[in-house]
C-alpha cells in the first residue's frame, strides 16, 4: 500500500512544485526532466506495489488521515489497481518522454497539468468509495479538458464541449451516488457489493451512474464529444486521453457492475452493453475509415477499441465467467499502448508532413518509416493480429465465446470488428505505400521522438508471446 | 536445447534475421544487402538440407514454447512441413538472385528485400508450425509482410491491387481465427497428429466441427484462391515479377493450400472427415475451380493475368487431391504443392524477363519472342508443358496421381476433370508457345534492352528461370528417385496414412 | 533373339538407345549446322538394341515402374524399322531442309520427336510409353508447322487440337486401365487382365486419334502436305503406327470383350481403307493423296487388330503379322514420302520410286506382297473369312491410289524449278525404297513369311486386281479424267469447326462478375448522415442521447 | 408528503431542467448554468437525503461541501473557457451573442 500512495504522491507533489517552478521563470528546462523523472520514479513505486501485491495477492485498504469510515476517504488496492498504477505511469512516462522531445515546443503547462492528471488517475484507481470517485473524476476531467486547451484557441471549443458534457454526466453519476447513499446510507464499495438489491431505486442510480461514466468514457453511443477533443488536443495529449483517461469511467464501469450491482441486474444489463460494443466497434470504425484527418481517424478508433472493452465487459456480466475480464483489461492494455503509440505517430506525421490530412500519409514509408512503422504495427495490434496485445485480448474474448453452441452469435461481434478496424487502419497505412514524392524531405527529423512513438508499438505488437502467463496471471488478478 | 530444438527456429531466423538488418541498410548498400540475402539463403539451405536427411533418418525436430493457455508455440519439422520448407528454401534462393537482377537500378530495394526476407521466414514458419496457433501467427504474419510487397511499385493500379488483397486475406485470416478458436476451445491446440488429433472429440460435437471446417477451409481458401476466394490474386499481378513469382509459386498462395492439407490430414484426419462427411463441398468447390479458372484465363490477354488463372486452377489440384482423401491422391496432391511452385515460378520468371528485357506484358506482344530470347522461351515453353501435364516434366507426374487417386477412391469423374482441365491448359499454354516460336514478329518490341554481356537478357534473370526449368524437367524424368518430391510424398502420405 | 546375346550386349545399351537423340541435341546446340548431317547415327544404337538386343533395364531412379527392353519379336522389330526409317530420315532431311530457315528449330523438334518414338518402342511400362508417345506427338507439331505460313498454322492447329485431346483421353484411359489392374504400370500385366468398355472406349479412341483411321483421320491429309517431307515419312511411317503398338500393348491378349468389339472393329477398318482410297483420288496434292493411302493402310492394320481379339489363340502369330505389317508400311511410306522431295525425277529415280509404291500395293516379292499375303491367309482362316473378296478389291484400290500419287507426282514435278538431288537425301532414300526388298530378305522373321508367300495362287490373287487397277488407270490417263468439279472442292468441315473452337476457346461466353455500386448515391446518403449530426451539435446530441437512456433507463427500472 | 419527499422531488426536478437545459440551449453561458442547475438538483436531493434522520447525516453535509467546491471550480473553468473561446471566435470576450454561437 506504500508503494502505491508513494506512486501517487509522487505525481501530486511534481504537480506542485512544477506549478511553482513554472511561476518563477518563463520556460523551466528543469520541469520537463523533473516531471518524467518523477514519473519514471512513480512508475518504480507501482512496480514495486504490483510486485507485492501479485505476491502476497492480498488486497489492502487505507483510512486516508486515519479517519473511520464513513467519513474517511479510503483507498483500496488490489493487484488489478496496482496494473493498472504501473499502467498509468508507464503510459505517462512515454507521452512525457516524448513531449520533451517534441518539436515544436509543447506549452509549459503540459507538466503541471499531465502530472495532475496522473494524480487524479491514480486516485481514481486507488479510490474505494462512490463518492471519492466522483471527486476524482471531476479532477480527471478538469485536468484533461485543461490539457486539450492547451494547443491553443482552436482547441476551446472541442474543450468546452468536454467539459459541459463531462460536467454533466458528472452530476449524473453524483445523482446515482446521492439514490444509492438514499438506499443504502452506505458509499463504500466493499460494504455496498454485499448489500445490494436488484430494487427499482438500485436500478435507476446504477442507470444514472451508468450513463454518466458512459459519457465520460465516451462509450457509444455517447461518444459524440471525443473525436474532436482528441483530434485538438496537442499530440502527446491526445495520447493521453485516448490512452488512460476514457479508460478511468470504464474502470468504475466496471467495478460499479462486476462488485456492486446484483448479478441479476448483471445479467440484464450484460447484452446491452455487449451490443453497444458491436455496435460502437461498427459505427466507430467506420468513422474512422472515413475521418479526413490522421488524428480524427486514430480518435474514432478509440471509440471502436472501446467497443471491445464494452463487448467484454457485457459478457463478463452476462455469462459471468472470469475470462472476459481478462479479455477487457487486456483490452485495456493493449490498446492503451497502441493508442499511445498511434497518436504519437499521427502527431509526428502532422509535424513532419505538414498536414493533418490522412492523404498527407502518401508515400510515409519512404519518407518517415520508423513513423509509419509505429502507426502500422500499433495498427495491426487494433485490428488484433497476432502476436500483438490486440490479438491475445480478442483471443481470450472469442476463444471461451465457443465453448458454447449459444454463445457463437457473439463471435460475428468480434468478427465485424476486425474487418472495421483493418478497413480504417489498413486505409492508412496503404496510403504509406504509395510513391512518395522523392524531392520532399521532411523537416525537423527526429529520430528519438520517432522511436519513441515506436518503442509502445513494439511493446504491444509482441505482447501476445508472453500471453500464457499474461493471461492466467490476469485471471488471477480480475478476481478482486 | 540441443541442435534438434534449434535447427526449425534456424530455420525460421535465417531469413527474419537478415530481413530485419536490411531494413536497416541504406539504399546504396548493394554489396551488403545481396551480401545478407546470400548468406541467408545460404543457411536456410544448409539447414534445410540437415532437416531432410533428419527426418529421413527418423529424426524429430521440435521446439516448444508458450505462448497462449492451450496453444504452445510449436515448431516441428516433420516430413510435411519439410516438403513445404524445401520448396520455400530453393525457390527464395532462385528468387533472390532473380530479384537481385530484376530490380537493378529500381528505388526501395532495401525495403522490398526487407519484406521479401520476412515474406520467407513466414512461409518457413507456416510449413513448421506444429499446431494451428502457430500456424495462424505465421499466416498472419504472412498477410502484412506480402502485402508491401504487393504495393511495391506504389501506384494507384498496385495499391489497388493491394486493397483488394487485403480485404481478401484480412477477412480470410479472421475467419481462420474463428474457426481454430472454435476448435481450441473444443480441444485445445493440440500438435498436429497424423490422422488428426480430432478423433477423440466427441461425436455430439460434430456440429461444430463442421462449422469449424467450413471456417478453417473459407480462411485457408482465400489464399488457396479457391473460387469465389481468388479474386486478390489476378490483381496481384501489378506486383513486381519476382513478387508474383514467389506469391504464386511458393509463400501465399501454398500456405493457403498447405494449411488446407494441414487440416484435412494432420487436425481433422481422413477418419473424422469422413464421418462427418464433410469433403464433398470442398472437392465440389476444388473441381469447380479447376475448370472455371481455366476458362477465366482463356480470357485473358495479359501474360501475367493469365498466369495467375492458371495459379487458381493448378492450385486446386493440390486441394482436390487432399480433399479425396485416399493415399494416392495425396500422393498427387502433395507433390503437385511442389510441382506447381517449381513450374509456376518458371513461368513468372519467364514473364518477368520479357517483361524487363522487352517489354513484353500481353500476350499478343509475344511474336517470335523465341528469336531474340531463345533460351527464356524455351524455359517458358517447358513450364507451360509442364502446366497442361505434359511428360515428361513434373505436372505429368502429378496428374497421373491425382487421376489414379480419383480412381482410387472411387471418383471416376475427377479422371475426366483432369483431362478437360488439361485441354483447357493446353488451349491457353500452347497458343504462347506457337507464338514465341513460330510467329513472326510483327512490330518493334515495346523497349529493347540488350545487355552488355550479349546474353539475351540479364544473367541473374536468366539462370534461376534455366535452373527452375531444368527443375521442372527434372522432377518429372527422375520422379522415381526417392529423393524427388514424389519419393518424399510418398514418405508423407506413408506416414499419414498408417495402412 | 537367342539367349547368348543377351548375355553379351549390356542392359545399358537401352540408356544408349535415348541419350544418343538426347546427344544429338547437344551436338546441335553446340555446334550448329556442321551436326546436322550426322545427327543419323542417333539412331545407330537403337537400330544395334533390335537386331542385338540386351535384357531389360529397370531406371528406377527415373520415373516409377521405369522399364525398358524389347522382350518380343513385335518390339525388336517395331524397334528395328522405326530405327532404320527415322534413320534415314534424318539424313534425308539434312539433304532437304534449309537451315537458314529455322533450321536449329526443325532439328531439336526433329530430335526430341525421335527420342519420343525410341522411347515408347523399347518402353516396358505404361509411363514410359506414354511419354514417349506425348513427346513425339508434342514435337512432331514443331515438324507440321514448319514451313510456316497459313497452311501449315492451319494444319498444325488441327493436328494440335487432336493431339492434345488425344493425349488427355490417353492418360485418363492409362490411368483408368493401370487402377483395374491394381496400380501396375507393367505393360505385361496389362496384357494379361481384362478391359472394361469404357477403358477400351478411351484408349482407341485416344491412340484412333493418332492412327488416324476413319473418322478420326481429318488432321493427316492437313498435315502431311502442310510438313517437310521428312517429317511427313515419319509421321506417317513410325508415329501414327506407333498408335497401333499402343493399342496392341495397353490391351489384354484374350478377352471377352475384345471378342466382341472385333467385328465392329473390323468394319471401321475396312471402311477406312475404301475411304481412304476415295478420298485420296479426289485430292490434287501429292502428299494429300499419299496421306490418304496411309489413312487407308492404317484399316488394314484395324484388321489385323480385329482378326487378333476375335482369334486369341494365335495372338502371337497376329503380332509377328502386325510388326511385319508396320516394317512394311513404315518403310514403304517413309520412301514414298521423302521421296516426293526428289526434284527433278530421272528416270532411275522413278524406277526406284516405283519400288516402294508397288510394295504398298501389295506386288508380290516385295515386303508388301508377303505381309498382304500372310494378311489374306489370316483372313481366310478366321471368322471373317467371307469378307475375303472386299480385299482385293480394297488391294485395286490402293494400287489406283498410288497410281493417283504417283501421276501427280509428275505433275508436280514437271511444275517445279527446285533442285534437291544431294547425296544426303539421295543415299538415305534410295536405301529405304530398296529396304521394301532387302528387309524381307534380311529379317529372319520377315523372311519365314516372304517364303510362304511365295506361292503362284498368293501371286496371282495379289496380281490381278493390281493388273487391273493399272489397266483402268492407263485408260484413265489415254482418256484424261479429270476429277468432277464439285468433289475437287471437297473440304472437310473441321477446318471451320476448328477455327471455331479456337475462337471459343479465346474468349469463353462466361458471365461477366461485376459488381456496380452507385457511389455517388452513398456519398450523399454519408453527407447526409454526417449532416443530421452536425447540425445538432455535439452537446445537444449527445445530451439527447443522454436523455433518451436515461428514459429508457427509467422505463426499464420501473415496470421490469 | 413530508418536507423531505418535496425536497427531493424538487431536487431531482432541478436536475432534470438543467439536464433539459444542457440539451435544449444552445448558448454557451446558460449551458453553464444548466450544468449548475443540475448541480443544485443533486446537492438538492443530497441535503433532503441528509435531512431524513436527526441529526441530520454528516456524510451528507461533507459531501455536498465536497461537491461544491468541485462545482465552482469546474464552473469557474468553463466560464473562463467560454469566454476565451468567445474572445477567439469574435474578438470580443463577451460570450453573450443572440443566436448562439454553436457550431
Amino acid at each position: 500500500m506504500n508503494y502505491a500512495l508513494a506512486s501517487l504522491a509522487i505525481p501530486f507533489t511534481v504537480a506542485l512544485l512544477t506549478l511553482l517552478l513554472q511561476r518563477r521563470s518563463e520556460a523551466n528546462p528543469i520541469v520537463p526532466a523533473i516531471t518524467v523523472l518523477a514519473t519514471a520514479v512513480s512508475l518504480v513505486f507501482a512496480g514495486l506495489a504490483l510486485e507485492t501485491q501479485a505476491v502476497s495477492g492480498a488486497v489492502s485498504h487505507l483510512n486516508v488521515g486515519g479517519w473511520d469510515s464513513p467519513l474517511a476517504i479510503r483507498l483500496r488496492l488490489t493487484p488489478l489497481k496496482a496494473l493498472l498504477l504501473g499502467f498509468v505511469a508507464l503510459i505517462h512516462l512515454l507521452t512525457g518522454l516524448y513531449a520533451w522531445r517534441a518539436k515544436p515546443k509543447i506549452a509549459r503547462d503540459y507538466w503541471p497539468l499531465s502530472a495532475l492528471l496522473h494524480t487524479s488517475l491514480a486516485a481514481l484507481i486507488l479510490s474505494a468509495d462512490i463518492f471519492n470517485l466522483y471527486v476524482t473524476l471531476e479532477l480527471l476531467s478538469l485536468s484533461a479538458v485543461a490539457l486539450v486547451c492547451l494547443s491553443g484557441p482552436k482547441a476551446y471549443t472541442p474543450a468546452l464541449y468536454y467539459l459541459l458534457l463531462s460536467l454533466g454526466a458528472s452530476l449524473c453519476y453524483l445523482m446515482g451516488v446521492a439514490v444509492i447513499y438514499g438506499q443504502y446510507g452506505v458509499l463504500d464499495m466493499t460494504v455496498l457489493a454485499g448489500i445490494m438489491e436488484a430494487d427499482h431505486s438500485t436500478r435507476f442510480a446504477l442507470l444514472l451512474m451508468t450513463a454518466g461514466l458512459m459519457l465520460k468514457g465516451a462509450l457509444w453511443p455517447l461518444h459524440l464529444w471525443l473525436p474532436e477533443a482528441h483530434t485538438y488536443a496537442p499530440t502527446p495529449v491526445s495520447a493521453l486521453l485516448s490512452g488512460l483517461v476514457v479508460k478511468g469511467p470504464l474502470f468504475i464501469l466496471w467495478q460499479l457492475w462486476n462488485n456492486l450491482a446484483p448479478e441479476a441486474l448483471a445479467r440484464e444489463m450484460g447484452p446491452l452493453f455487449a451490443a453497444g460494443g458491436v455496435v460502437a466497434l461498427v459505427s466507430g470504425g467506420w468513422s474512422a475509415f472515413r475521418a479526413p484527418f490522421i488524428k480524427t481517424l486514430v480518435a474514432y478508433s478509440t471509440v471502436a477499441q472501446l467497443g471491445y472493452a464494452l463487448m467484454g465487459l457485457g459478457l463478463l456480466l452476462f455469462l459471468q465467467e472470469r475470462i472476459y475480464a481478462v479479455a477487457l483489461w487486456l483490452f485495456v492494455l493493449a490498446h492503451g499502448l497502441a493508442k499511445v503509440s498511434m497518436f504519437l505517430a499521427a502527431g509526428e506525421m502532422q509535424t513532419l508532413l505538414g498536414s493533418k490530412r490522412v492523404t498527407a500519409m502518401r508515400g510515409a514509408t519512404q519518407t518517415i518509416p520508423i513513423t509509419m512503422s509505429a502507426f502500422a504495427i500499433a495498427g495491426i495490434s487494433l485490428i488484433g493480429m497476432p502476436p500483438t496485445g490486440g490479438f491475445l485480448a480478442k483471443w481470450s474474448l472469442l476463444e471461451p465465446l465457443f465453448t458454447q453452441a449459444n454463445h457463437w452469435p457473439w463471435a460475428s461481434g468480434v468478427l465485424l470488428g476486425t474487418f472495421v478496424s483493418a478497413a480504417y487502419v489498413f486505409r492508412a497505412i496503404a496510403l504509406g505505400f504509395y510513391q512518395a514524392p522523392m524531392s520532399r524531405e521532411p523537416r525537423h527529423f527526429d529520430r528519438v521522438s520517432q522511436w519513441l512513438a515506436l518503442l509502445p508499438a513494439l511493446l504491444v505488437g509482441l505482447m501476445a508471446f508472453a500471453g500464457q502467463d499474461l493471461i492466467a496471471w490476469m485471471a488471477g488478478v480480475t478476481q478482486t | 536445447m540441443n541442435w534438434t530444438n534449434a535447427l526449425p527456429v534456424v530455420a525460421v531466423f535465417s531469413s527474419l534475421l537478415p530481413g530485419l538488418l536490411i531494413f536497416a541498410l541504406r539504399e546504396q548498400q548493394q554489396g551488403l544487402r545481396t551480401g545478407l540475402n546470400l548468406l541467408g539463403v545460404t543457411v536456410k539451405l544448409i539447414v534445410v538440407g540437415v532437416m531432410l536427411w533428419g527426418v529421413s533418418q527418423g529424426l524429430d525436430f521440435r521446439v516448444e514454447a508458450p505462448f497462449l493457455p492451450g496453444g504452445a508455440l510449436i515448431l516441428h519439422g516433420d516430413a510435411l512441413s519439410l516438403q513445404f520448407v524445401s520448396l520455400s528454401a530453393v525457390l527464395w534462393m532462385a528468387t533472390t538472385i532473380y530479384a537481385i537482377g530484376y530490380l537493378r537500378g529500381t528505388p526501395l530495394q532495401s525495403r522490398f528485400f526487407g519484406y521479401f526476407s520476412i515474406c520467407v521466414s513466414a512461409t518457413v514458419g507456416v510449413a513448421l508450425a506444429g499446431n494451428l496457433i502457430t500456424f495462424l501467427l505465421f499466416y498472419e504474419l504472412l498477410t502484412l509482410a506480402t502485402y508491401p510487397l504487393v504495393v511495391h511499385r506504389g501506384t494507384r493500379e498496385a495499391l489497388d491491387a493491394g486493397r483488394s488483397y487485403l480485404a481478401y486475406t484480412v477477412a480470410g485470416g479472421t475467419l481462420l481465427l474463428m474457426g481454430i478458436a472454435v476448435l481450441h476451445a473444443l480441444s485445445g491446440s493440440p500438435q498436429f497428429v497424423p490422422g488428426g488429433y480430432l478423433a477423440s472429440v466427441p461425436a455430439r460435437h460434430g456440429p461444430a466441427l463442421t462449422v469449424a471446417f467450413a471456417l478453417l477451409i473459407t480462411g485457408l481458401g482465400v489464399k488457396a484462391a479457391l473460387i469465389p476466394l481468388h479474386g486478390w490474386l489476378p490483381k496481384a499481378m501489378v506486383a513486381p515479377t519476382p513478387v508474383s513469382a514467389l506469391l504464386h509459386a511458393v509463400a501465399v498462395v501454398k500456405a493457403g493450400a498447405f494449411g488446407i492439407v494441414r487440416v484435412i490430414y494432420d487436425v481433422y484426419g481422413a477418419e473424422t472427415l469422413e464421418q462427418l462427411d464433410l469433403t464433398a463441398p470442398l472437392i465440389a468447390v476444388a473441381a469447380f475451380t479447376v475448370i472455371f479458372a481455366s476458362l477465366r484465363a482463356l480470357q485473358q490477354r495479359h501474360l501475367k493475368r493469365r498466369l495467375a488463372y492458371s495459379t487458381v486452377s493448378q492450385l486446386s489440384y493440390i486441394v482436390l487431391g487432399a480433399a479425396l482423401l485416399g493415399p494416392i491422391a495425396a500422393v498427387g496432391g502433395l507433390v503437385h504443392l511442389i510441382h506447381q511452385g517449381i513450374m509456376k515460378i518458371t513461368l513468372f520468371f519467364c514473364a518477368g524477363a520479357f517483361e524487363k528485357t522487352l517489354g513484353v506484358h500481353r500476350i499478343s506482344e509475344m511474336d517470335g519472342i523465341g528469336r531474340r530470347m531463345p533460351l527464356t522461351m524455351s524455359a517458358f515453353t517447358v513450364g507451360a508443358l509442364g502446366m497442361t501435364g505434359i511428360p515428361p516434366t513434373a505436372g505429368f507426374i502429378s496428374k497421373w496421381f491425382l487421376a489414379a487417386g480419383g480412381l482410387e477412391v472411387g471418383q471416376p469423374w475427377v479422371v475426366w476433370l483432369f483431362v478437360v482441365s488439361g485441354l483447357l491448359n493446353a488451349a491457353y499454354f500452347l497458343p504462347l508457345v506457337y507464338r514465341g516460336w513460330f510467329s513472326i514478329p510483327t512490330a518493334e518490341w515495346p523497349e529493347d534492352h540488350q545487355p552488355e554481356s550479349g546474353w539475351e537478357t540479364r544473367r541473374m534473370l536468366l539462370l534461376p528461370t534455366l535452373f527452375t526449368a531444368l527443375l521442372t524437367l527434372l522432377m518429372g524424368l527422375l520422379a522415381g528417385s526417392a529423393l524427388g518430391p514424389l519419393g518424399w510424398s510418398q514418405l508423407i502420405v506413408a506416414r499419414e496414412f498408417p495402412l | 533373339m537367342n539367349g547368348t546375346v543377351n548375355g553379351v550386349v549390356n542392359a545399358d545399351l537401352w540408356l544408349n538407345v535415348l541419350l544418343a537423340p538426347l546427344a544429338g541435341i547437344v551436338v546441335l546446340l553446340v555446334v550448329g549446322r556442321k551436326s546436322v548431317p550426322w545427327l543419323w547415327l542417333s539412331c545407330v544404337p537403337a537400330l544395334l538394341a533390335a537386331i542385338w538386343p540386351p535384357g531389360e533395364l529397370n531406371p528406377g531412379y527415373l520415373w516409377p515402374a521405369a522399364s525398358w527392353g524389347a522382350p518380343d519379336p513385335l518390339a525388336r522389330g517395331w524397334l528395328g524399322f522405326t530405327a532404320l526409317l527415322w534413320g534415314c530420315a534424318t539424313a534425308g532431311a539434312a539433304g532437304i531442309v534449309d537451315w537458314d530457315k529455322s533450321g536449329m528449330r526443325f532439328w531439336l523438334f526433329w530430335l526430341f520427336s525421335l527420342s519420343g518414338n525410341l522411347l515408347l518402342v523399347i518402353g516396358k511400362d505404361a509411363i514410359s510409353f506414354y511419354m514417349g508417345f506425348t513427346i513425339m506427338s508434342i514435337a512432331a507439331y514443331g515438324l507440321v508447322v514448319h514451313h510456316g505460313g497459313p497452311g501449315p498454322r492451319r494444319a498444325g492447329r488441327i493436328y494440335l487440337q487432336l493431339a492434345i485431346t488425344g493425349e488427355m483421353i490417353l492418360l485418363a484411359a492409362f490411368v483408368m486401365r493401370a487402377q483395374s489392374v491394381g496400380g501396375s504400370l507393367a505393360l505385361a500385366d496389362w496384357q494379361q487382365l481384362p478391359i472394361d468398355g469404357f477403358t477400351l472406349a478411351a484408349l482407341v479412341l485416344g491412340f484412333g486419334l493418332k492412327i488416324g483411321f476413319w473418322p478420326l483421320h481429318v488432321w493427316l491429309p492437313l498435315a502431311h502436305p502442310a510438313a517437310p517431307s521428312p517429317a511427313s515419312a515419319v509421321l506417317s511411317g513410325a508415329m501414327i503406327e506407333a498408335g497401333i503398338l499402343g493399342l496392341w500393348r495397353a490391351l489384354p491378349a484374350d478377352d471377352s470383350l475384345l471378342q466382341s468389339w472385333a467385328g465392329p472393329l473390323l468394319a471401321l477398318g475396312l471402311f477406312s481403307a475404301f475411304y481412304g482410297v476415295l478420298l485420296g483420288l479426289i485430292t490434287s496434292q501429292v502428299k494429300a493423296a499419299l496421306a490418304y493411302s496411309s489413312v487407308s493402310q492404317m484399316g488394314y492394320f484395324l484388321v489385323i487388330l480385329a482378326l487378333a481379339w476375335r482369334h486369341p489363340e494365335q495372338s502371337s502369330a497376329f503380332a509377328i503379322l502386325l510388326v511385319l505389317f508396320a516394317a512394311h508400311h513404315g518403310i514403304a511410306k517413309g520412301a514414298l514420302f521423302l521421296g516426293t522431295s526428289i526434284h527433278p525425277l530421272h528416270r532411275w529415280t522413278w524406277l526406284v520410286y516405283l519400288l516402294p509404291a508397288l510394295a504398298i500395293s501389295g506386288l508380290p516379292l516385295t515386303s508388301g506382297g508377303a505381309v498382304k499375303g500372310d494378311l489374306k491367309h489370316w483372313i481366310s482362316e478366321s471368322d471373317f473369312s467371307h469378307l475375303s473378296g472386299v480385299f482385293k478389291l480394297a488391294t485395286a484400290g490402293t494400287t489406283l491410289l498410288l497410281a493417283r500419287a504417283l501421276w501427280l507426282l509428275r505433275r508436280a514435278d514437271a511444275g517445279t524449278t527446285a533442285r534437291h538431288r544431294s547425296g544426303l537425301l539421295l543415299g538415305p532414300w534410295t536405301l529405304l525404297c530398296l529396304s521394301v526388298v532387302l528387309v524381307p530378305l534380311l529379317w529372319p522373321g520377315f523372311r519365314e513369311v516372304w517364303i510362304e508367300q511365295l506361292s503362284w495362287s498368293t501371286t496371282w490373287q495379289l496380281l490381278w486386281p493390281m493388273a487391273a487397277a493399272i489397266a483402268l488407270t492407263g485408260f484413265a490417263i489415254k482418256m484424261e479424267w479429270r476429277v468432277p468439279e464439285p468433289l475437287r472442292r471437297w473440304y472437310t468441315p473441321v477446318l471451320p469447326f476448328s477455327l471455331r473452337l479456337k475462337r471459343w476457346l479465346y474468349n469463353p461466353p462466361l458471365p461477366r462478375t461485376h459488381l456496380e455500386l452507385d457511389w455517388r448515391w452513398w456519398r450523399q446518403q454519408e453527407r447526409r448522415w454526417n449532416h443530421f449530426w452536425n447540425e445538432r451539435g455535439i452537446i445537444s446530441s449527445s445530451g439527447w442521447l443522454l436523455g433518451f437512456i436515461l428514459l429508457a433507463g427509467v422505463i426499464w427500472s420501473a415496470f421490469w | 408528503m413530508s418536507p423531505e419527499l418535496l425536497y427531493l422531488v424538487v431536487g431531482a426536478t432541478i436536475w432534470a431542467v438543467g439536464l433539459g437545459g444542457l440539451l435544449l440551449v444552445h448558448h454557451m453561458l446558460r449551458r453553464v448554468i444548466a450544468v449548475n442547475l443540475m448541480g443544485s438538483g443533486v446537492f438538492l436531493v443530497l441535503v433532503a437525503l441528509a435531512a431524513r434522520s436527526s441529526p441530520p447525516d454528516p456524510v451528507l453535509q461533507a459531501l455536498v461541501v465536497t461537491g461544491l467546491v468541485v462545482a465552482i471550480s469546474a464552473t469557474a473553468f468553463a466560464v473562463r473557457l467560454a469566454s476565451a473561446r468567445a474572445q477567439h471566435s469574435s474578438g470580443t470576450p463577451e460570450v453573450e451573442r443572440p443566436g448562439g454561437d454553436e457550431s
